[in-house]
C-alpha cells in the first residue's frame, strides 16, 4: 500500500503524517460528513439539488452572492491594480511602507475592520458627520445597512489579497523596458497600456481568482454591515443550519460552494501559476 | 447567528450591572431566580443532577435562583444544574442524533417545541405532573414544551420626530404619516403578526396568518428598514437614530423608555405576547424528573416575580400579576392590563410553518 | 576499500539514465568517471552514496553489499559540487560535524578537526563562516570534512568545478599529492578531460549511460575503444574508409583515393570491412622537401592559430578538412593562408575505433 | 535603481488614495477608544483612558484576552510542528503523491470557514471536543497548518538539496539531519509560519461560533457580542490592543525577513 521506495524513505513519509492525519481527521472527515447529509436528507438522493433549478430562493442567494463577489473582485482588483503599481514603482524605503499598507489590514481581525466601518459609515457615523458639518449635504447619506456598505467593507478585506499576486507578477518586469520605449518615444499611457499591462496580466488573473473565491465564502463582513437585508451564501447555510434546521438544504448549499470554488480553481490553474496564489510550496 | 430573546436577557442584566442600576448582590439573586446552583462542587453521594440549559451569564444565574433551588430545596437528593451553552435547535438536534444527550431543560421557543417535537427529539409534557392550571393562557402549556415565564414584540418609537404618537401596527407601516426608518427583527416571527394587523386583522383572526399579504407589505416597505439580528443592536439602532420606530423585545424597550427620560417610548397595544417555552430533550438523562422541574418552575409564582425584576421576563403564573411591585406592572407583559390589549402567539402555528414562512420571510427582505 | 557495481542501472520513467554499469575499484585507487553532462556519471557517483537508489544492479563495498543501506550506513566522504558546506556553521563546525553525528567526544572530536584543517591548511580560518572564505578555501574545508572521519572511499562530485583555470591546476595538484599521501579510494566525477587525466589512475569514461570505456589515461588516449572516445578525450580526425588488403597484421585501407597503410587492427578488420580510423593532430607532420612518410597527402592550409607552444592548423586535403597540431619550435614552415604543403604519417600512427557516433 | 521608471501623477494619486482607504479604518479605532462619550463616537471635549481601564480592570475582557492567547500559542504549536514537518517532508520527497497531499494542506485555505465550522459543529459533539479548548486548538491548528507548510515550502525552496545529502553523507541520521541542518536554516520561515497561524488563531471567529459556548469565550466572540451590544467603547480600546499587537507581530516577521535575506 506505500508508494516504491517506502522503506528506504521510510522516516520522511513518516514526517509527512502529523499533518496528514491531522489534516483527514479533523479536517476533511468532518466536511465530507456534513456535506454527505446534503444527498441523505430529507431522503436519500439528488433531491436538494433539484431545488438549485426550482427554489427562488437557492437562486437568489446564489446570485446575490455572485454579484457581490463579481462586483468586489473588480473593485479590488482596480484598487489593488493601483496599490501594486505605485509599490513596484517605488523606491527601495518607500516600498516598505506600501508593503506595511498593504500587509496591516490583511491582517488585522476582520470584526475590528467592520465595527470600524460602522462608525464611519452610520447615519451619525464620521463621515456624515463630516458631510454635514461641512453643509455638503442635508441629510445622512445611507452608507451602510446595505449592499455599499457590504462592498466597501469587502473591498477593504480583499484589497491585500489582490495586490500581493499583482506585486509578485509587476516585479518580475524589467523597468528598463518602459524607459526604453519612453526613450522610443511612447507617451505614459501608451507605455503602460502596451507595455506593462499585458505584462502584468497573469497576475491580474491570479488575483482575481484568489478574491473572487475568497469573496464567494465571506460571512462575518456582509452580516455586521449588511443590515440584514442582503444573505449571502455564507449567512444563509448558517441560517439553514441552526435556525430553520434544514441540514440537508444548507449543506446542499454549503456543497455547491464548494464545488463552484474547486472548480473554479481547478479551471484556472492551467492559466494561473497555483504556486504563486499560495506561496512557493502551491 | 439571530439572537434568542433568552440570550437577550443576559446581556441586559450584565448592561444594568455596568451601568450600576443593580449591583453584584441583586444580579445573583436575580440569577438564582433564573435557576442557578454552582456548577462546582462535589457531587454529594446520591444526589442527581438535572442539566438546564439557557443561554448564559445572568439567565444561568438567575435561572438557578428562581427556579432550581426551590426546586432542590423541596426535592432533596436532587441537585439543578446550569449550562450556558445556548439551546438553538440545531444544537439541539445535533445533541439527540448524536445519541449523546447530557441535558434535562432547555430553555427553547415555540417553534421550537413543535420542531423538535415533530422530529421526535422532544419529549411530552406529561400534564399529570406539570399543571396546566398554573399558566394564565393555554399558548404558554404545549405539547412538547411549556413556558415559565413570556416576553413580548412591542413597538417603539422616537417620540422627538412625531407629532402624534403612533398607536397601531397601522401606524407602523405608515410610512407618509410617520416618516423614517423603521426597525424589525430578521425573523418572521412576531413580524407577520405585525403586518397582518396593520392589514386590519382584527386582533383575534391573525391565525392563520395571511402570509403572501404580510409578506407583500413587508417587501413594500423593505427599502425603509432595517433588520436586527441582536437585543443590545436593537436598543442601539433606536438610540442613534439608525431607525425611528421599531419592533423590539419589551425588554429592550424598557431601557430605552427609562433611560432616555421618555424620549422613547413603547406601547403594549398590540405587542405580541410569547411564551418562553422550556423543552426536554428525547432521551435526557434525568428522565421523568425534569416534568417535575418544570411543574415546580410552572407553579412558583413568587420565583416568577423575581425573575420580572432581574430581566424583565413576565411571569406566568396566574398567582404572579397580583404579587408584582407597583412600579414594575408598566413593564410586566402578563399584567392583566397588558395582557388584555396584547396578541398571544400561536406556537403551533408557527411550528408548523415556520420552516417555510421563516424562508420565504428571508427571500424577501434580502430579495 | 573496494568497490565494486554489478550491472547498475537506474531509470526515470522511460528514460534510462545508467544501464548495466559495471565497476571494480581497487584500494587505494583514483578513479575518475568522466562524460559530457546527462552521461549518467553523476547518477552513478549518487547511487555508490546512497542518495539515489537503482532500478536494479547491485553494489558491494569490500565485498558487502551495500545496495539497500542507507547512505549515513556506507560510511564514506563525499565533496560536493558547490562544496555543500553549512552557512550557519564555521569551518571547524563544519568539519566536525561527521564527528558530531558519531558521538565523538568533544576533546577528541576537536584534535581531530584541528588535524584535518592542517592537513588543507586552514587552521587559522577555523571560526570563520563559509562565506567569509574564497572559493579554493571553501573547497579546501569540504575535503577536510569529506576526510576527518578517515573515510576509507572518498566521492567527489566536480570538485573544481566552480574554480577559475589557475586555481584549478593548483588543487589538481593538491588533491593528487593528498591521494597519494593518504592512499586512500577516490572516485571523481567531472566532465573535464584535463582534470581526469591528470588525477587519475583510472578513468572510466561514460556516454548516454553507459561505461564506454575502462583504463588508464595513456590507454584510453592511445587507444581509445570508440569515435566517442577519441573525441571526447582530447581531438582527433576521423577517416572513414575500407579494408582493401590485408598483410601480416597491416592493413591497406582505402579512404576516398588514398589508400593508407595502417599497421595495426587486423583483428577488427576483416577484408572488405567498413572502418574508422582515428588519426591525433600531432601525429600528422608537415613533411620537408624529399622527406617520406608512410602515408603521405597533399594540402592547403584554410585557418590557423597560435597557441604559444605550438600550432593548430586546418588544411583542405583530398579527404576533406584535416587538423594538425605542430610544434612551434622548430616548426618546418611558417603557417600562411592558402600555403601548400604535404602532410605525412606512420602506418602506426592512427588507430581503428568502432563507430558509435549516432548523431 | 538603475533605468528606474517614475510612475505620472494620476497613477502615484490613486495609489495614495487607495492606501488612505486601507488605513483609514484602523487609523480611526484609535481617537474612538479615546472617547470621552458615553458611545461609540469621537472624543467631544477631553481625551480619556476611562475604557482602558475598564478594558483592564474587567474579568470577562481579560479571561478573553487570556484564553485567546493560549489557543493561539497552543494552535501554532500544532501547526508548526505538522507543517514544519510536512513541508520538510514533501520538498525532499517531492512526487506526485506527495503533491497531492500538498494540495490537500491548502484546503483550509480555500474552502469557506462557515463550511468547515458547520462540519466540526456535528463531527466534534462525537468526539466530545464541543465547547472545549482543546477542541478549538486543534480547528484552529488544523486550519493554521497552510500557512506554515506555505512558508516553509518557500524557505526551503532556497535550501541547498546537497546541504541534506552531505550531512546523511556524513553519517547523520534524520533526527541529527533535522535538529543540526534543516531547522536551522529555515528557522526564518517557521517563524514566520508562526507568527501568520498565531494571528490566524487570535483573529478566527466563524468557527469558534459554532464550536463554542460556555467555556469558549475567546476575544473575538468577546468582540462580536459586543458589536451586538453596540455600546460600550471598550470594544475600542480592544480594537486598539488588537492593531498594535498585530503591527508588533508583523514588524517581528519582516524582521526575521530582513535578517533571513541579509
Amino acid at each position: 500500500m506505500f508508494p516504491k521506495g517506502m522503506p528506504r524513505n521510510a522516516g520522511w513519509w513518516a514526517l509527512l503524517m502529523p499533518a496528514f492525519l491531522l489534516l483527514t481527521v479533523f479536517y476533511v472527515a468532518p466536511i465530507l460528513q456534513v456535506l454527505s447529509i446534503s444527498f441523505t436528507e430529507p431522503e436519500l438522493g439528488f433531491g436538494n439539488y433539484e431545488r438549485i433549478l426550482t427554489n427562488r430562493s437557492v437562486q437568489r442567494t446564489l446570485m446575490t452572492t455572485g454579484r457581490i463577489a463579481g462586483i468586489t473582485t473588480v473593485l479590488a482588483l482596480l484598487l489593488g491594480y493601483a496599490v501594486a503599481y505605485s509599490v513596484t514603482m517605488a523606491s527601495e524605503r518607500a516600498r516598505r511602507w506600501w508593503i506595511l499598507c498593504v500587509l496591516v489590514p490583511l491582517w488585522i481581525s476582520v470584526l475590528v475592520r467592520a465595527f470600524a466601518w460602522v462608525t464611519l459609515l452610520r447615519r451619525q457615523g464620521l463621515i456624515n458627520d463630516a458631510l454635514m458639518g461641512a453643509g455638503v449635504i442635508q441629510e445622512p447619506l445611507e452608507l451602510v445597512w446595505n449592499e455599499f456598505g457590504i462592498i466597501v467593507g469587502m473591498v477593504h478585506y480583499m484589497v491585500p489579497y489582490a495586490v500581493l499576486p499583482m506585486l509578485s507578477t509587476m516585479r518580475e518586469i524589467d523597468p528598463r523596458l518602459m524607459t526604453a520605449a519612453r526613450g522610443m518615444g511612447a507617451s505614459r499611457w501608451v507605455v503602460f497600456s502596451r507595455v506593462f499591462l499585458p505584462l502584468s496580466l497573469p497576475g491580474v488573473v491570479a488575483a482575481a481568482v484568489l478574491v473572487f473565491i475568497f469573496s464567494l465564502g465571506f460571512y462575518v463582513t456582509p452580516a455586521i454591515l449588511g443590515g440584514g437585508k442582503t444573505l449571502m451564501v455564507a449567512e444563509w447555510i448558517s441560517v439553514q443550519i441552526l435556525d430553520l434546521i434544514r441540514w440537508g438544504f444548507g449543506t446542499m448549499m454549503a456543497t455547491v460552494l464548494v464545488v463552484t470554488i474547486l472548480v473554479t480553481l481547478g479551471g484556472f490553474s492551467r492559466v494561473v501559476n497555483m504556486r504563486k496564489l499560495f506561496g512557493g510550496g502551491g | 447567528m439571530l439572537q434568542s430573546f433568552q440570550q437577550d436577557c443576559v446581556a441586559l442584566l450584565r448592561e444594568r450591572l455596568a451601568k450600576g442600576q443593580i449591583d453584584r448582590r441583586q444580579l445573583l439573586a436575580g440569577l438564582a431566580a433564573l435557576g442557578v446552583a454552582p456548577a462546582a462542587g462535589a457531587q454529594a453521594q446520591g444526589t442527581r443532577d438535572l442539566v438546564m440549559v439557557n443561554w448564559g451569564g445572568l439567565a444561568n444565574q438567575g435561572f438557578g435562583q428562581f427556579y432550581g433551588d426551590p426546586f432542590v430545596a423541596a426535592n432533596p437528593g436532587y441537585r439543578v444544574v446550569q449550562d450556558s451553552t445556548g439551546p438553538s435547535i440545531g444544537r439541539i438536534r445535533s445533541m439527540v442524533e448524536s445519541r449523546r444527550v447530557t441535558w434535562d431543560m432547555c430553555d427553547s421557543s415555540a417553534t421550537g417545541a413543535v420542531l423538535l417535537g415533530g422530529l421526535g427529539m422532544a419529549e411530552k409534557i406529561d400534564y399529570s405532573i406539570v399543571k396546566r392550571a398554573d399558566a394564565i393562557g393555554d399558548t404558554f402549556t404545549m405539547e412538547y414544551g411549556a413556558a415559565p415565564y413570556s416576553f413580548s414584540s412591542v413597538l417603539v418609537y422616537d417620540s422627538s420626530k412625531f407629532p402624534t404618537a403612533p398607536t397601531s401596527w397601522a401606524d407602523f407601516f405608515d410610512l407618509r404619516k410617520f416618516p423614517g426608518k423603521r426597525l424589525l427583527r430578521r425573523d418572521a416571527t412576531c413580524v407577520l403578526e405585525a403586518a397582518s394587523m396593520a392589514l386590519g386583522k382584527p386582533m383575534g383572526s391573525v391565525y392563520p396568518i395571511d402570509t403572501r399579504a404580510a409578506l407583500g407589505l413587508i417587501e413594500r416597505t423593505r427599502r425603509d428598514t432595517v433588520y436586527w439580528n441582536g437585543g443590545a443592536e436593537s436598543e442601539q439602532f433606536i438610540r442613534t437614530g439608525e431607525a425611528v420606530m421599531g419592533q423590539i423585545w419589551h425588554t429592550r424597550a424598557s431601557v430605552l423608555q427609562r433611560e432616555s427620560n421618555g424620549r422613547f417610548k413603547f406601547i403594549w397595544n398590540q405587542g405580541i405576547l410569547q411564551p418562553g417555552i422550556q423543552v426536554i430533550p428525547k432521551g435526557n438523562p434525568g428522565g421523568v424528573a425534569a416534568q417535575r422541574l418544570l411543574a415546580s418552575m410552572m407553579a412558583n409564582a413568587d420565583g416568577q416575580v423575581g425573575l420580572l425584576g432581574l430581566l424583565g421576563n413576565g411571569p406566568t403564573n396566574p398567582a404572579a400579576a397580583g404579587r408584582v411591585p407597583p412600579e414594575l406592572k408598566m413593564f410586566n407583559p402578563t399584567d392583566p392590563e397588558n395582557v388584555r390589549v396584547q396578541l398571544p402567539l400561536d406556537g403551533n402555528w408557527w411550528g408548523a410553518n415556520y420552516q417555510r414562512v421563516n424562508q420565504d420571510f428571508l427571500d424577501t427582505v434580502t430579495g | 576499500m573496494t568497490l565494486e557495481l554489478h550491472g547498475l542501472a537506474k531509470s526515470y520513467g522511460g528514460f534510462v539514465a545508467v544501464e548495466g554499469a559495471d565497476l571494480k575499484v581497487g584500494r587505494g585507487t583514483f578513479l575518475t568517471l568522466l562524460g559530457p553532462s546527462g552521461s549518467g556519471k553523476t547518477t552513478i557517483l549518487s547511487m555508490i552514496a546512497g542518495f539515489t537508489e537503482p532500478t536494479s544492479g547491485q553494489i558491494f563495498l569490500d565485498g558487502r553489499e551495500v545496495t539497500q543501506e542507507p547512505p549515513e550506513k556506507r560510511q564514506f566522504g563525499m565533496v560536493f559540487q558547490g562544496y555543500a558546506l553549512f552557512p550557519h556553521m564555521t569551518v571547524a563546525e563544519n568539519v566536525a560535524f561527521p564527528l558530531r553525528v558519531r558521538g565523538m567526544a568533544k576533546a577528541e572530536r576537536e584534535e581531530k578537526v584541528k588535524g584535518a584543517l592542517d592537513l588543507v591548511q586552514l587552521s587559522r580560518f577555523a571560526d570563520r563562516l563559509p562565506k567569509q572564505l574564497s572559493g579554493g578555501q571553501q573547497q579546501r574545508v569540504a575535503l577536510a570534512r569529506a576526510l576527518v572521519f578517515e573515510p576509507a572511499l572518498l566521492l567527489l562530485d566536480e570538485p573544481l568545478s566552480a574554480l577559475d583555470k589557475k586555481l584549478r591546476a593548483e588543487l589538481q595538484e593538491e588533491l593528487r599529492a593528498l591521494h597519494r599521501r593518504i592512499g586512500r579510494t577516490f572516485i571523481n566525477v567531472t566532465h573535464d578531460q584535463e582534470e581526469a587525466m591528470s588525477l587519475s589512475d583510472s578513468v572510466a569514461i561514460l556516454n548516454h549511460g553507459r561505461i564506454i570505456q575502462l583504463g588508464a589515461p595513456e590507454a584510453l588516449y592511445e587507444q581509445p575503444r570508440t569515435r566517442f572516445v577519441a573525441d571526447f578525450l582530447g581531438k582527433s580526425n576521423f577517416l572513414p574508409g575500407t579494408v582493401r588488403e590485408v598483410t601480416q597484421g597491416a592493413l591497406g585501407v582505402q579512404v576516398g583515393a588514398l589508400r593508407i597503410r595502417q599497421a595495426a587492427g587486423a583483428a577488427k578488420a576483416p577484408l572488405g570491412a567498413s572502418v574508422l580510423l582515428s588519426l591525433r593532430p600531432e601525429k600528422i607532420q608537415v613533411l620537408e622537401e624529399g622527406e617520406a612518410a608512410d602515408n603521405v597527402l597533399e594540402a592547403r592550409v584554410v585557418s590557423w592559430s597560435y597557441l604559444g607552444a605550438g600550432y593548430s592548423i586546418i588544411v583542405d586535403t583530398a579527404l576533406g578538412p584535416l587538423r594538425l597540431a605542430m610544434s612551434a619550435w622548430r616548426a618546418p614552415f611558417h603557417p600562411a593562408e592558402g600555403a601548400a604543403i604535404r602532410l605525412g604519417w606512420s602506418a602506426e600512427a592512427a588507430t581503428i575505433v568502432e563507430d558509435d557516433d549516432v548523431s | 535603481m538603475e533605468g528606474a521608471y517614475k510612475p505620472g501623477w494620476f497613477a502615484r494619486s490613486t495609489g495614495l488614495i487607495v492606501a488612505l482607504y486601507l488605513v483609514l479604518p484602523i487609523l480611526i479605532v484609535l481617537p474612538v477608544s479615546l472617547t470621552d462619550q458615553r458611545f461609540l463616537s469621537l472624543p467631544r471635549e477631553t481625551l480619556s483612558l476611562q475604557y482602558y481601564r475598564n478594558l483592564f480592570s474587567s474579568p470577562e475582557w481579560f479571561s478573553s484576552i487570556l484564553q485567546s492567547f493560549w489557543i493561539a500559542l497552543g494552535s501554532t504549536t500544532l501547526a508548526v510542528v505538522a507543517g514544519t514537518l510536512f513541508a520538510i517532508a514533501a520538498w525532499r520527497l517531492d512526487r506526485r503523491l506527495v503533491n497531492l497531499m500538498r494540495a490537500l494542506m491548502l484546503l483550509p485555505l480555500i474552502v469557506p470557514s462557515i463550511v468547515y465550522a458547520i462540519g466540526l459543529y456535528r463531527y466534534f459533539r462525537w468526539w466530545d471536543l464541543l465547547d472545549r479548548v482543546l477542541g478549538v486548538i486543534i480547528a484552529h491548528g488544523v486550519t493554521a497548518i497552510p500557512y506554515v507548510v506555505i512558508t516553509v515550502s518557500t524557505a526551503l525552496a532556497a535550501f541547498d538539496p546537497r546541504l541534506e545529502q552531505a550531512a546523511r553523507g556524513m553519517g547523520a541520521s534524520l533526527p541529527q539531519l533535522l535538529r543540526w541542518v534543516i531547522l536551522p536554516r529555515i528557522m526564518p520561515g517557521i517563524v514566520s509560519g508562526a507568527i501568520f497561524a498565531f494571528i490566524h488563531s487570535w483573529d478566527e471567529l466563524v468557527i469558534v461560533l459554532f464550536i463554542a459556548s460556555r467555556d469558549v469565550f475567546t476575544l473575538p466572540r468577546r468582540i462580536w457580542d459586543g458589536i451586538n451590544e453596540n455600546v460600550d467603547p471598550t470594544m475600542a480600546a480592544v480594537a486598539v490592543l488588537l492593531v498594535v499587537f498585530t503591527v508588533l507581530l508583523l514588524l517581528a516577521d519582516l524582521t526575521v525577513r530582513k535578517k533571513r535575506d541579509s
